[in-house]
């Protein structure tokens, strides 16, 4: 299947995915879909991120929640405190990008690498859930916003319309909202890896002696880079604080954790592959626990078998494997039909 | 979240009920009609040595109603969610049993945390809801009824009681660093102040330490007269191995106010807990003819290796019965009606006593006890009937009020 | 000066705990590169093996030292031998397989044994110095740590084997220079490692108790000692779990247990960003 | 910084790794438009000499100067933009992307699309693989990944190349060629080349240094420095005969 071709169809499937749940399923009227959907999305975000910065800036983060976490706890805090929840998004959302910059800033210019950058980042997003998870006496309130400690804040604003404070955003609206932000953040992972700074970005994670010897400061990029996922955690951060409302939980190790699995079980170096994952891993999880009397089961067994059948079996992940296995089947058939076969090396016309 | 458009939300409602979306979980011949009721507690993860046994109570409840003809002659279909002692899963699974369940109640919510993320799905569908575990009191709510004990009831009398028992003056608190954990922890140093004692030091540790080492160091320095617990869950646990490990069991005296919720006195040996005191508004081993018949009812059902019955457990079943009381007064399950039903003073008498809702808060008049652990059992030292959750009265009247939706923080005078 | 005593011996306890802790996890990642996500499990399935044991009528000690770690070692034989060889070389995929092991032993065991299990109280009583007291089990524990390592610093420098570990630590072909076939020495490394987060996991079990997801409550604390330490399993965990376990204690005792940790992990991530390569990356080179 | 000052200048440039020195006091001074080789045996420091000009290793003393002007301490992406080109000793390309992805990196790194695209299709003439464009780099053959690292070295148009013993694993034919074209690159830029193939040296060099432990053991015309004894005896002593 050529470039082209493949990713025509996958802008096909994207676009039929959006259309699906922000068309379709709203007129199904069920708002524990909706509601779960919309938790749903704001993870499919943070794993959006991490898909990005990991999949195409090989940058590895073991912590990517603490992003996530901290943009939920600004706008929780900004929210209670301004009124204004408009702005205490584009707050949160900010913060959350200018402490990625600090972060990145640290260990980049650092030389950090590798594992080492995994166990900074994990061990980051440890402090702020240690933190957070000690915060439930009094002293802990930041002008109208208790942070509540292990509890979180349950009452975490909700978005209003625009313009309209006193009109809270229902729940199929706040649905909209997230599945319209993870298609939004697709697009901009889309285009920014387009971009020559994009493109800079794939080719460091490929060989990042060489970029440097052509010019690129790697130190530069990666920053770049981790610091647009860091801001994209943070619209998801956001939407997870509308949808349920903030807690520690949001940057513990089973949150940084399952993010990581999310994206090998969907598939690194895609984005619409982890996105897939969480959906996937999300549903099976919450199936798993609504079984009336379970106990046959349990859901961390069934969870550990899948991510390590994935590694070690489906190494490249769901939607690659699915992927190869339909061009396998596409090329079969065109081939029985006489057509030439596909996988030449193609002209450079074909390139963007 | 309280400005929620409820006309849009009816209409919502309406639509998904127009489009035959049928309850997930039907069973029995007459299920067509049954009532769908919703149990949500924590029955794995760490704070599932709370939830289990409330689980047994619900169930319990619901199968004698139903062998009793159910309620206003329709049977009542129990649908139980695990919520994996994660709390964005009991929003999640409320959400579910109210929209999709079409829950007419929901009991559950297991620590104070997951009471909160449940609470505002459950107002916002108007399901009403029951809360039965011990806490920290103040949840003012017309949708929610609060069925366990809270501090006024039991730390008003219990705290005196251990000082003087132990013969102290000083009081070195250890309590689990969440709201519950945070506010009993002032509530013992006001009864302690009252009392001519005072709290030495209050230490708080989130739910996952399990390593006592440098506290009890701590406390051997600063040599308080008596130790008040308020540990929560299974790490916290072993902070009674290690007490015992350093030879400080014999030393220092000790009562709490969690120990036994989650049946520790099963999960500990004797030499552990002996000596213990505790106050709670329920224990398995109290001798009166509903309590002994209760408990063969539960081991027949349970079998007898069962989780003990603690008060969350014995809670939920008097919340269930009232629910169904209320039910059957208003002539409907519609949340309103019996919301006014139960706020006619509604009783009911049980395993645990006499149980009376107080319509202002929504909490209720129950009979405490207190206790020493010993042998893996409770040996009652003394009773106080009939005691009014007073420290919520203090700050809420939803008579008055019957929109409040808020937890009451309440200052705690020292 | 008995509160002075106390505080030492407390510091030194925490350091021995950390240290035996991270053992398991260092003589795999030091010889084979591994980060065992699935350690947290190894030491929560010593704790069982143990507890179990005991409670079918078994001594404690022959639980502890005998049982835990030939059930650990098994376990992780099994696990080499369906996953770990699947993946060597590939460190990322092996940190993100044994994540996978991990989860899968948490829910197996609570599967088997449920959430909770009533504990083992710690033995031997404690030993009293003027006011204080602190347990005579938690000293034991200690000691045994200084044992382990005594005793892996003699095998390392001293024995056959020791010197076949070596040279796979420093390459894989050294070791196949030496006419020994490399994955045997990674499957027997391997194997040892878990055996002695078995022990170790015993060891902790009856202060800490057993839980199935009392593996989190280490992983994190284990993985940032090892990764501190650097290279060198025994001068590197050693020398780590010394720093990071005073911090800890220190800060456990000024504060309370949170902001300890909160310390601990701010110390390692200064750490690792002035000495990237570990405590023994740059310091000790040459040691073991 | 004076006008007159050399292209590349280096002086006394120290390299060590703990006790163990690599390169020890060596100084060297190129020119505009000059063809240096630079040969010894394997350890003599030449590989290391080249990561101090290019700014992979700091020295641990000494200078090096571009035309005048100091690029001790300067990242490597620095010293690339002031026009220093390397390719390295075993190909560093990426693997990853297509031969045209590749290149249109290095001329991204420096010019606007237009100029970058044209340069890219003109550097991948230059090396005689165009037909390559699409294929995938880490899917080539060893010499071809070569030429595909040139390619992009050459598609930036340094003033200073340094090649890292480039003619490795290419066939007879392909040595020619390349032969050819580092003569012309020699035409626009600076070349300094690490080899180890004497014929290959004979047919592209003008002047030789030879490295020998760390120091320059000899410098002048190829002739004159191949008949040096000293030279002969550490070096073509035994690859020569």
């Amino acid at each position: 299947m050529t470039v082209s071709l493949r990713s025509a169809l996958g802008f096909a499937a994207i676009a039929a995915a959006a259309f699906y749940a922000l068309v379709v399923v709203p007129q199904g009227g069920d708002l524990t879909t909706m509601i779960n959907g919309s938790i749903y999305a704001s993870y499919a975000i943070l794993a959006l991120s991490l898909a990005l910065i990991w999949g195409y800036g090989g940058v590895l983060s073991f912590g990517q929640a603490a992003f996530f976490g901290l943009a939920g706890y600004v706008y929780a805090v900004a929210g209670l405190n301004l009124g204004d929840t408009a702005l205490a998004a584009l707050i949160a959302v900010a913060s959350a990008a200018a402490f990625a910059a600090l972060l990145g800033y640290f260990m980049f210019w650092g030389r950090v690498s590798d594992v080492y950058l995994g166990v900074i980042t994990l061990t980051v997003s440890l402090i702020l859930y240690r933190f957070i998870n000690q915060t439930a006496g009094e002293e802990w309130t930041i002008g109208a916003a208790p942070l509540g400690g292990f509890n979180g804040i349950p009452s975490t604003p909700i978005m209003t319309a625009l313009g309209k404070p006193d009109e809270t955003l229902m729940p199929e609206q706040i649905y909209a909202l997230s599945v319209g932000a993870l298609v939004v953040c697709y697009l901009i992972c889309r285009l920014v890896i387009a971009t020559r700074f994009g493109r800079a970005v794939v080719a460091i994670r490929e060989n990042p002696v060489r970029a440097e010897l052509l010019g690129y400061d790697t130190r530069f990029y990666k920053l770049g880079i981790f610091t647009l996922g860091g801001a994209i955690a943070g619209v998801g951060g956001v939407a997870f604080a509308n949808s349920v409302f903030v807690s520690p939980t949001m940057f513990n190790l089973q949150t940084n954790g399952q993010v990581i699995i999310w994206v090998i079980v969907g598939g690194l170096g895609t984005l619409a592959g982890p996105v897939i994952g969480c959906f996937a891993m999300l549903s099976l999880s919450t199936w798993l626990g609504s079984l009336d009397g379970g106990g046959w089961t349990d859901p961390n067994l069934v969870m550990g078998v899948v991510l390590t059948f994935c590694v070690v079996a489906l190494r490249k992940g769901l939607l690659p494997t699915a992927l190869g296995l339909g061009e396998r089947l596409f090329a079969v058939a065109r081939e029985r039909m006489g057509a030439p076969k596909l996988g030449e090396p193609r002209a450079a016309e074909d390139r963007p | 979240m309280t400005a929620f458009n409820r006309r849009t939300l009816l209409k919502t409602a309406a639509a998904g009920a127009a489009l035959g979306l049928a309850p997930a979980y039907i069973r029995g011949a007459s299920a067509a009609d049954a009532i769908q009721i919703a149990g949500i507690h924590d029955a794995s993860g760490g704070i599932d040595i709370y939830g289990r046994p409330m689980i047994n109570c619900l169930t319990l409840a619901v199968e004698e109603l139903n062998a009793r003809g159910g309620v206003l002659g329709r049977e009542i279909a129990l649908k139980n969610y695990d919520p994996q002692s994660n709390m964005q899963l009991y929003t999640q699974y409320a959400t579910e049993a109210a929209t999709k369940q079409k829950a007419a109640v929901a009991f559950g919510g297991v620590i104070s945390a997951s009471r909160e993320a449940m609470r505002p799905a459950l107002r916002r569908y108007r399901v009403p809801y029951f809360y039965s575990l011990l806490y920290e009191g103040g949840v003012c709510d017309r949708n929610v009824f609060c069925m366990g004990s809270t501090p006024a009831q039991t730390l008003q009398k219990f705290t005196p009681f251990a000082m003087k028992r132990f013969n102290a003056k000083t009081i070195y608190v250890l309590a689990a660093d969440y709201n519950y954990g945070q506010i009993t922890a002032k509530w013992i140093k006001k009864f302690a102040t009252e009392n001519g004692g005072d709290v030495a030091q209050a230490d708080f540790f989130p739910l996952d330490v399990n390593d006592f080492g440098p506290t009890i160091r701590k406390i051997q320095a600063a040599k308080p007269d008596m130790i008040m617990s308020v540990l929560v869950g299974a790490a916290h646990n072993s902070f009674y191995r290690q007490w015992v490990a350093s030879g400080m069991k014999d030393k220092i005296p000790m009562a709490s106010t969690t120990f036994g919720i989650g049946n520790e006195q099963a999960l500990t040996s004797p030499e552990e807990h002996d000596g213990i005191i505790v106050s709670y508004a329920y224990f398995d081993g109290i001798q009166t003819p509903e309590n002994l018949d209760f408990i063969t009812r539960y081991k027949a059902r349970f079998g007898a290796k069962a989780d003990a019955v603690t008060e969350g457990a014995a809670m939920t079943y008097h919340a269930v019965n009232l629910w169904a009381e209320a039910a059957k007064k208003a002539g409907s399950v519609e949340r309103d009606k019996v919301i006014a039903a139960l706020e006619t003073g509604l009783s009911f008498t049980g395993p645990a006593g006499k149980t009376t809702i107080d319509a202002a808060t929504h909490h209720d008049t129950l009979d405490v006890y207190i206790a020493e652990v010993k042998g893996g059992a409770y040996h009652v030292l003394e009773s106080f009937p009939q005691q009014t959750p007073a420290d919520t009265a203090a700050v809420c009247d939803l008579t008055k009020n019957p929109n409040e939706t808020k937890q009451f923080v309440i200052d705690v005078k020292v | 000066m008995d509160y002075a005593i106390i505080v030492l011996l407390q510091v030194v306890v925490t350091i021995a705990n950390l240290a035996l802790i991270s053992a398991g996890l260092a003589v795999i990642f030091g010889m084979m590169r591994i980060i065992n996500m699935a350690h947290g499990e190894f030491l929560m399935l010593g704790g069982y093996a143990a507890l179990v044991s005991h409670q079918a009528g078994l001594n404690l000690w022959l639980s502890i030292f005998v049982v835990a770690p030939l059930v650990v070692g098994l376990v992780g034989a099994v696990i080499e031998r369906l996953v770990i060889r699947r993946l060597y070389g590939r460190m990322i995929d092996t940190m993100l397989a044994t994540w996978g092991v991990s989860l899968a032993l948490v829910g197996l065991i609570t599967v088997i044994f449920g959430n909770t299990v009533a504990g083992v109280s710690p033995p031997l009583g404690s030993l009293e110095i003027g006011a204080y007291a602190i347990g005579r089990y938690e000293l034991l524990v200690a000691g045994v740590s200084a044992l382990l390592f005594a005793a892996g610093w003699w095998v390392l420098a001293r024995t056959p084997v020791g010197l076949i570990a070596r040279a796979a630590m420093q390459n894989r072909d050294m070791a196949a220079a030496l006419g020994v076939d490399p994955a045997r020495v990674y499957a027997a490394t391997f194997v040892t490692g878990a055996a002695i987060s078995g022990l170790a996991g015993a060891l902790i079990a009856p202060i800490a108790g057993v839980a199935p997801t009392i593996g989190a409550a280490y992983i994190a604390k284990t993985f940032i000692t090892v990764i501190s330490g650097g290279a060198a399993i025994l001068a590197g965990t050693l020398s780590a779990a010394g720093l990071l376990g005073a911090v800890n204690a220190a800060f456990s005792f000024l504060t309370g247990p949170v902001l300890g940790e909160v310390a601990l992990l701010a110390c390692a991530v200064l750490l690792l960003r002035l000495l990237p390569q570990g405590v023994t990356g740059r310091f000790f080179r040459r040691s073991l | 910084m004076t006008a007159a000052a050399p292209l590349l200048e280096a002086r006394d440039l120290v390299m060590r790794f703990g006790d163990v020195t690599a390169v020890g006091g060596v100084s060297m001074t190129v020119g505009e438009g000059e063809l240096r080789c630079l040969i010894g045996p394997n350890g003599a420091g030449k590989s290391t000499f080249f990561k101090m000009l290019s700014g992979q290793l700091r020295p641990t003393s000494g200078a090096v100067a571009l035309r005048g002007r100091s690029i001790v301490g300067l990242p490597a992406s620095r010293i690339a933009r002031l026009g220093v080109g390397v390719k390295t000793q075993t190909p560093s390309v990426f693997d990853g992307l297509t031969v045209m992805e590749s290149v249109r990196i290095a001329t991204d790194a420096l010019l606007p699309p237009q100029l970058a695209r044209r340069r890219a299709d003109e550097a991948l003439e230059r090396m005689r693989i165009p037909h390559l464009a699409g294929a995938t780099v880490g899917l080539l053959a060893h010499g071809q990944r070569q030429l595909v690292e040139l390619a992009m070295v050459v598609a930036q148009a340094p003033d200073l190349i340094l090649l890292d013993e480039p003619a490795a694993g290419m066939t007879g034919v392909e040595v020619d060629r390349l032969g050819d074209l580092i003569v012309e690159l020699a035409r626009s830029s600076s070349v300094i080349v690490v080899e180890h193939d004497m014929a290959f040296i004979r047919r592209i060099a003008r002047t030789v240094t030879v490295f020998n432990r760390g120091q320059v053991l000899a410098e002048g015309p190829a002739a004159e420095v191949m008949a040096d004894a000293r030279v002969r005896d550490v070096y073509l002593g035994k690859d020569a005969a």
